[in-house]
């Protein structure tokens, strides 16, 4: 019972709740959201201990929808998608607990956008139709789009037109490419299906039109992960974007180009990813996106902006790990995942309490505040040394696989690779500096308030999860390496053939 | 037999309509060359019909309905203009600009 | 060359000409009584053509009531005096010219795109047919049978454009 | 399996990482509980040390020649690497968790006393006992990764310590310089460890080290990356050429922390990697030299600059950058014995040098506080005469002084010597070798000459402090001086530890560690030296340290010295080596500067903002923009000209039917 609906409830209970917010008095939208995420959180527990590490893509349910055009409702998860199912319920909460003070107007439409952000997000992550997930991607779109748009900054329209027309962008040509894939796939077996188990096992060779398939599919995704140079409008809408847009825009949205990559892109096309010209681009744009991303985060005087030029250079690593194909990397790239999350949407969490107190962003606007707010201050430096990738937190797990198993593919990328541990340090230790040491000279900043419960409640698990993560990680490894294995596995045994040719 | 020749009237016909629909201004006249552009047609339909089929016969009926039709309303939207305008010179009307 | 064929050209050539004339003269009531003659010439022409019921039809629906009811407007608006010119310039007529030029190109191009053979009648079918069934039998028996639902939409159409037309001519409804 | 006390090792850097949280949640909450602070603090330590002490006890007892591993849970299992959180206890980590845990031990109850008054007591201490945890992890755990956890955490609790009064910018910085370089630092350990994973599959000691000699060909190109990249990570622990530039400013510190990190432990941590990886050296002759070469080239350079340094914290600082110099010279011979014996000598006196600069400092604070007068405390040339005021802390001090300086029969002499010794003795096989010797004699020198200005500046001639400050001056309480008298202790019989058995020692340390570094050893055997040339070695170096006491003592004129307030500003030579030799000027100029430029104004604000954003994606937008604009100017609203349009676009259709 459980494990046939879990998946269902998890993308329709959200939904649901939306529309009791939606009804429900404005004072009291916030904490139905609230409650009813956290019950979404609840029922997406049990899948920790329910999920069978070696049992492939489970959980499944598949039910028909428009079976004429051979769409199906098809779910399931496997140890990929696990994951970032489980960050996605885990943040959710968070994120509403972390709005209670930051969004002041129509909070009913606010929290409700939320919750139907969350059955998208969910969405994407356990759609096994080809159709469906097409569909959730853009159901997630639209919130996102409201959320930056209405309850952001300054510059919030332009940041959210950006952010709509690129992804949109890049989702239409997903979906040429879905269609011809679905197409040449049907001229081969006779069945219309989207159906990814079925479009997995009847791919076979494309040739040429692989390319342009795997070129939209690429583009999609890489404007999503984001990944140079299509990265410029994650630094506006991260800044523009409320902080609940903002931590669930890093950790889950930007997931979703790479797990994009894990599930769809590599598997349906391993000849073009195999392919040298590819796998040199892709490396090299993983590379720039590491040390660049990095580089450009040391000259920003926003705070906000500073971490979302890090996630480009986070989700770098992911690329790498990915595409360097051993189970060390690849597995190391889902961590970064997990972690990126965890990490930067602590953060963003964190940036938004200094907005809240300050109204100002700006690195500048600080100096010296640890006398005032200690708290705060361990907080943030603890989550910045895990940002950075200090042993045992969280993040130097994920780097240090990503750039061991990638050091046994390509030896001279992952070396330049590792100087983005020498630039991590470079781009967040002197803000970190600038905000919270040095001499207390802003005589505003004399009065700040220290963490409340509330906000310590929406801290602590992100806390705790860094260190649980850094120093037992082996729980998420042992969960996630059998999934990995058949990616790897799902790619891999196209190399000799495509040598051969 | 005559299927050639009548083509090439109706094909002759049907460009002096056309012809006559970019010439001219008047939207009375210009509404009598789209007349004349159907009957080209209507004339293609019958010319070929003698080949195959009655239906190309029953295909001008349904013009001439359409015909009928779009003359009535057609006239009378030139109707309205004119009393709006006090012109029916297409030139001096561009309502249709955004 | 047959007489059929000698009475064809003729009534074409009027046609033509007459055609020719409706779209230059500069008085619209002398453009809607050319184009009349042009219309009595295509009925003449239709009748060649095994269509004696269309060409009927013809005379009826188009030279009696579309074309009174172009007069009657024409009148009402009281264009019928002479005016200014409404025939665009050199630039209009050099454009128009070429457009006409290329599609009658064109057209002439696509003479040869005739129906293959194999789907044609026999020549004299759609005479022998009429004898069968009558002018108006072998018209009206596809009408009220294949095309039934066609015809009643048009029907509808009519009466769609009858409201039409008063709602849009009538000053205050 | 032995017993208890080797299976409780874990307790060893447990009992600093509770300290670290307790101490830790009450600076947060309790910050005014000092005297459970203390007891917290030091407490710890004791036991720490009581533990590790009953470790080696009992490890000495086994006659152990493996190593003793134990594994506590499966850290990152991935594919083939099999990843543990494992400890591992052998000769080299029970001498260094001793010394840490000891030397640490006094230190964090000289702290009691030294930073009493502070307001950030609680967090101090917090920090101090984390920083001892993560030297544990370092020395004891049994991979790479798991050190590396320990070598990075000691980094971040130096960031921490070196700005732990982080309200002046100056210390804030100063941190920060620290990390960054000890990452680029790391950057090489990563390197390493991924290089010496792709060959051998594995990182935990034992399995390479085991395996090193059947996957790295001697002398190959791969092992001597493994090592030029793992020395590069040593450079920028241990502080050596050309990443050193972070240590002097570290003195930003709290002076214990400086004694503690930047003397006694951590900063020698870069030797202990390279005498743990022995067999990895061994290998790599290349690799050997150059650790060798660096070592020998900072220990002359950096000592330079001492020379003419006037704060007497940086003065310790370039000292003890040259000693490790010393050190690398050790284990880049091939003497690894030699370079942990110098490591452990060193952290007694260095330790003892630091804490009593220390209670000179504290003193002259306390003196300057009383009058509210805003002078340098940590300037020598403020100081002068102490002995009359601090005379424990003189004595104690000048002890140390003669250590370092290599005076027999002072610890410092010892460990010294047996580094100089192992290096002539290996330039006979290897001629290069007596560059290296030579720059070591000369850098025994200039120790030998600015350690004895150090003193004479501070607590010999007439006194420059001010009148009013003098009546303040005290000799520091109990707790602070009880830990000098100890090391003091220690500095003076140390050599004890490794008597050579030229004058009839035992050479304990070296065969305690025979076991870690024997195999090493049967693969680069050392030249044995004849006995008379051995003691003319040993008796140069004595000399020159001779000299360079003497030297300084006749050349120097305390009683010239001038307040720092009215001295004259260097010239020449002097300003030079004032300067640094401009080294972190240079760093600045060619590598900070033009980075930030780079991210500034190339990368952000020219390729980001304005070729990415600006040229490409609004670009597109602006393109796209500007084509919906020549479209609406076909919406003229004149029906002739749409006619127009419609009948070419019909033609258009048709001439496609046409063809």
């Amino acid at each position: 019972m459980y494990a046939q609906s879990v998946l269902t409830a998890l993308i329709a209970w959200p939904a649901i709740a939306a529309v009791v917010v939606l009804a429900a008095p404005e004072r009291w939208a916030k904490h139905i959201a609230l409650a009813a995420s956290l019950l979404e959180f609840a029922i997406s527990v049990p899948l920790w201990w329910v999920f069978q590490p070696a049992g492939g893509m489970q959980l499944q349910l598949d039910v028909p929808w428009i079976p004429s055009w051979g769409i199906h409702y098809t779910v399931g998860v496997d140890g990929i998608s696990l994951f970032m199912v489980l960050l996605t319920t885990f943040l959710v909460p968070l994120s509403i607990l972390g709005s209670y003070n930051y969004i002041t107007t129509r909070e009913r439409a606010f929290y409700a956008l939320m919750l139907v952000l969350t059955s998208g997000m969910i969405g994407v992550f356990v759609s096994l139709d080809l159709f469906l997930f097409y569909v959730m991607w853009d159901v997630m779109l639209i919130p996102m789009y409201f959320i930056i748009g209405v309850w952001g900054g300054q510059n919030r329209l332009y940041a959210a037109l950006k952010f709509f027309v690129y992804t949109f962008f890049g989702s239409l040509l997903m979906l040429v490419a879905i269609l011809t894939l679905v197409y040449l796939v049907a001229q081969r077996t006779g069945v219309y299906s989207f159906s990814y188990v079925h479009l997995m096992s009847n791919i076979g060779a494309l040739g040429t039109v692989a390319f342009w398939l795997f070129g939209a599919f690429f583009l999609a995704f890489a404007i999503k992960v984001p990944m140079f140079p299509f990265h410029t409008w994650l630094p506006d809408a991260h800044v523009e974007a409320p902080t609940a847009g903002s931590v669930l825009l890093a950790a889950v949205l930007l997931k979703m180009g790479t797990y994009g990559f894990l599930r769809f892109a590599l598997p349906f096309f391993p000849q073009v990813a195999l392919h040298p010209a590819v796998q040199a681009a892709i490396v090299t744009l993983s590379l720039i996106g590491i040390v660049y991303g990095g580089l450009v985060a040391m000259a920003q005087p926003d705070f906000k902006k500073l971490i979302a030029y890090s996630s480009v250079a986070h989700l770098g690593f992911v690329m790498l790990g990915i595409w360097a194909l051993t189970l060390q990397s690849v597995q190391g790239a889902l961590m970064v995942m997990i972690n990126h999350g965890i990490s930067t949407g602590a953060l963003f969490f964190l940036v938004g309490m200094l907005y809240e107190r300050r109204h100002s962003r700006l690195i500048e606007a600080f100096g010296g505040i640890a006398k005032v707010v200690p708290l705060f201050a361990a907080v943030l430096t603890i989550v910045s040394l895990s940002s950075i990738g200090l042993p045992a937190t969280n993040g130097f797990v994920g780097e240090f696989l990503v750039l061991l198993g990638a050091f046994r593919t390509y030896p001279i990328a992952a070396g330049v690779a590792t100087t983005g541990v020498i630039v991590a340090a470079m781009y967040l230790l002197p803000a970190l500096q600038r905000v919270i040491y040095n001499p207390l000279d802003k005589p505003e900043n004399a009065q700040l308030a220290d963490l409340s419960p509330r906000e310590l409640a929406v801290l602590l698990p992100l806390v705790a999860c860094i260190v649980w993560i850094g120093v037992y990680p082996t729980p998420f490894l042992r969960r996630m390496e059998p999934s990995a294995q058949r990616f790897i596995e799902s790619v891999r045994p196209a190399a000799p053939a495509a040598a051969a040719r | 037999m005559l299927l050639g020749p009548a083509l090439f009237v109706s094909a002759a016909l049907f460009t002096l309509g056309v012809f006559g629909v970019l010439l001219r201004r008047n939207a009375i006249v210009i509404f009598m060359c789209v007349e004349l552009m159907l009957n080209a047609v209507n004339l293609t339909f019958v010319a070929l019909a003698q080949r195959l089929g009655v239906a190309g016969q029953l295909f001008v009926f349904f013009v001439m309905a359409v015909a009928a039709a779009e003359a009535a309303v057609g006239l009378a939207i030139i109707l309205a203009i004119y009393r709006h305008r006090g012109t029916v010179n297409l030139q001096n009307i561009n309502l249709l600009k955004g | 060359m047959s007489w059929t064929l000698i009475i064809f050209w003729a009534f074409a050539g009027l046609a033509l000409v007459s055609a020719l004339c409706c779209i230059t003269r500069r008085n619209a009531v002398a453009s809607a009584l050319w184009l009349v003659v042009t219309l009595f010439s295509l009925a003449a022409l239709f009748v060649l053509l095994d269509a004696q019921f269309i060409a009927v039809l013809q005379v009826l629906v188009y030279a009696g009531a579309i074309m009174v009811l172009f007069l009657f407007v024409i009148m009402l608006l009281n264009l019928g005096r002479q005016g200014p010119t409404d025939v665009k310039g050199p630039l209009g007529l050099g454009i128009a010219a070429l457009l006409g030029g290329v599609l009658l190109f064109q057209l002439w191009i696509l003479r040869h795109a005739a129906p293959p053979e194999a789907i044609q009648l026999p020549p004299g079918s759609m005479a022998r047919l009429q004898q069968e069934q009558g002018l108006v039998g072998a018209i009206a028996r596809p009408l009220f049978d294949t095309y039934l639902i066609p015809f009643e939409i048009t029907s509808l159409l009519l009466l769609a454009a009858l409201v039409g037309a008063v709602v849009l001519a009538k000053r205050k409804l | 399996m032995p017993a208890s006390a080797l299976q409780l090792l874990w307790l060893v850097p447990a009992l600093p990482l509770v300290g670290f949280l307790l101490n830790g949640a009450l600076a947060l909450w309790r910050p005014t509980a000092k005297a459970a602070v203390s007891t917290i603090g030091v407490g710890v330590l004791v036991l720490a040390f009581a533990a590790a002490a009953a470790a080696v006890a009992e490890f000495a007892g086994l006659h152990q020649a493996a190593p003793l591993v134990f594994r506590y849970w499966a850290w990152m299992p991935a594919g083939d690497l099999r990843l543990d959180f494992a400890l591992q206890f052998d000769q080299l980590a029970a001498v260094m968790a001793l010394v840490v845990t000891g030397v640490g031990a006094l230190i964090h109850l000289f702290s009691v006393g030294y930073m009493h008054a502070d307001a950030g007591y609680a967090r101090y201490f917090a920090y101090l006992n984390l920083f001892v945890f993560f030297m544990l992890m370092l020395v004891l755990g049994a991979s790479f990764p798991v050190m590396f956890v320990g070598w990075e955490g000691v980094g971040l609790c130096s960031y921490l310590l070196i700005g732990f009064w982080f309200n002046e910018q100056i210390n804030a910085d100063a941190g920060k310089k620290a990390f960054i370089v000890n990452r680029i630092g790391d950057f090489g350990f990563l390197i390493a460890m991924f290089l010496i994973f792709r060959a051998t599959g594995s990182l935990d000691f034992g399995p390479v080290f085991g395996r090193a000699q059947a996957v790295f060909p001697p002398a190959g190109t791969t092992i001597t990356a493994v090592t030029l990249f793992l020395f590069l990570g040593c450079t920028g622990k241990s502080a050596q050429i050309p990443l050193y530039t972070w240590l002097p400013d570290a003195m930003q510190g709290p002076t214990p922390v400086s004694a503690l990190i930047h003397a006694a432990t951590m900063v020698t941590a870069g030797v202990y990697l390279v005498a743990r990886c022995n067999v990895l050296f061994a290998l790599s002759p290349l690799g050997s030299a150059a650790v060798a070469g660096v070592g020998a080239l900072t220990a002359l350079f950096a000592a330079t600059i001492a020379l003419k340094q006037w704060d007497i914290k940086r003065v310790l600082a370039y000292s003890t950058i040259s000693q490790l110099g010393y050190m690398f010279l050790g284990v880049g011979t091939g003497a690894y014995a030699a370079g942990i014996f110098h490591l452990v000598t060193h952290a007694f006196f260095k330790a003892l040098l630091f804490l009593g600069s220390g209670s000179v400092i504290h003193a002259m604070h306390r003196a300057y506080h009383a009058t509210h007068s805003h002078d340098d405390a940590q300037d020598m040339r403020n100081m002068g005469g102490l002995r009359r005021y601090l005379p424990w802390t003189a004595t104690l001090m000048w002890i140390a002084t003669l250590a370092i300086a290599g005076i027999p029969p002072l610890s410092g002499f010892f460990s010294k010597d047996a580094i100089l010794g192992a290096a002539f003795a290996l330039a006979t096989a290897e001629p290069i070798w007596y560059v290296y010797w030579g720059m070591g004699v000369a850098a025994a020198l200039l120790t030998a000459f600015y350690m004895t200005r150090l003193m004479l500046y501070t607590f010999h001639g007439a006194t420059r402090t001010g009148e009013q400050e003098r009546p303040h001056l005290h000799e520091a309480p109990w707790v602070m001086t009880g830990p000098l008298v100890v090391l003091g202790l220690l500095s003076l019989i140390g050599g004890l530890l490794d008597l050579p058995e030229l004058m009839g020692g035992g050479a304990f340390l070296q065969h305690w560690l025979e076991p870690v570094t024997g195999l090493a050893a049967r693969m680069r055997p050392a030249v044995e030296l004849s006995p008379v040339v051995e003691w003319a070695v040993l008796s140069s170096a004595v000399g020159v340290a001779a000299l360079g006491i003497v030297g300084a003592v006749r050349l120097l004129q305390p009683e010239a010295l001038l307040p720092a307030r009215l001295a004259p500003p260097e010239t020449g030579l002097g300003r030079l080596l004032w300067k640094k030799w401009y080294v972190d000027e240079l760093y600045d100029t060619i590598i900070v500067r033009p980075i930030q430029w780079l991210a500034r104004e190339v990368l952000w604000k020219t390729i980001d903002a304005r070729i990415v954003d600006g040229l490409i994606v609004n670009g597109s937008a602006t393109a796209s923009r500007a084509l919906g604009w020549l479209g609406s100017r076909l919406q003229t609203g004149e029906v002739g000209f749409y006619v127009v349009l419609f009948v070419v676009g019909v033609l258009l259709v048709v001439g496609g039917a046409v063809r």
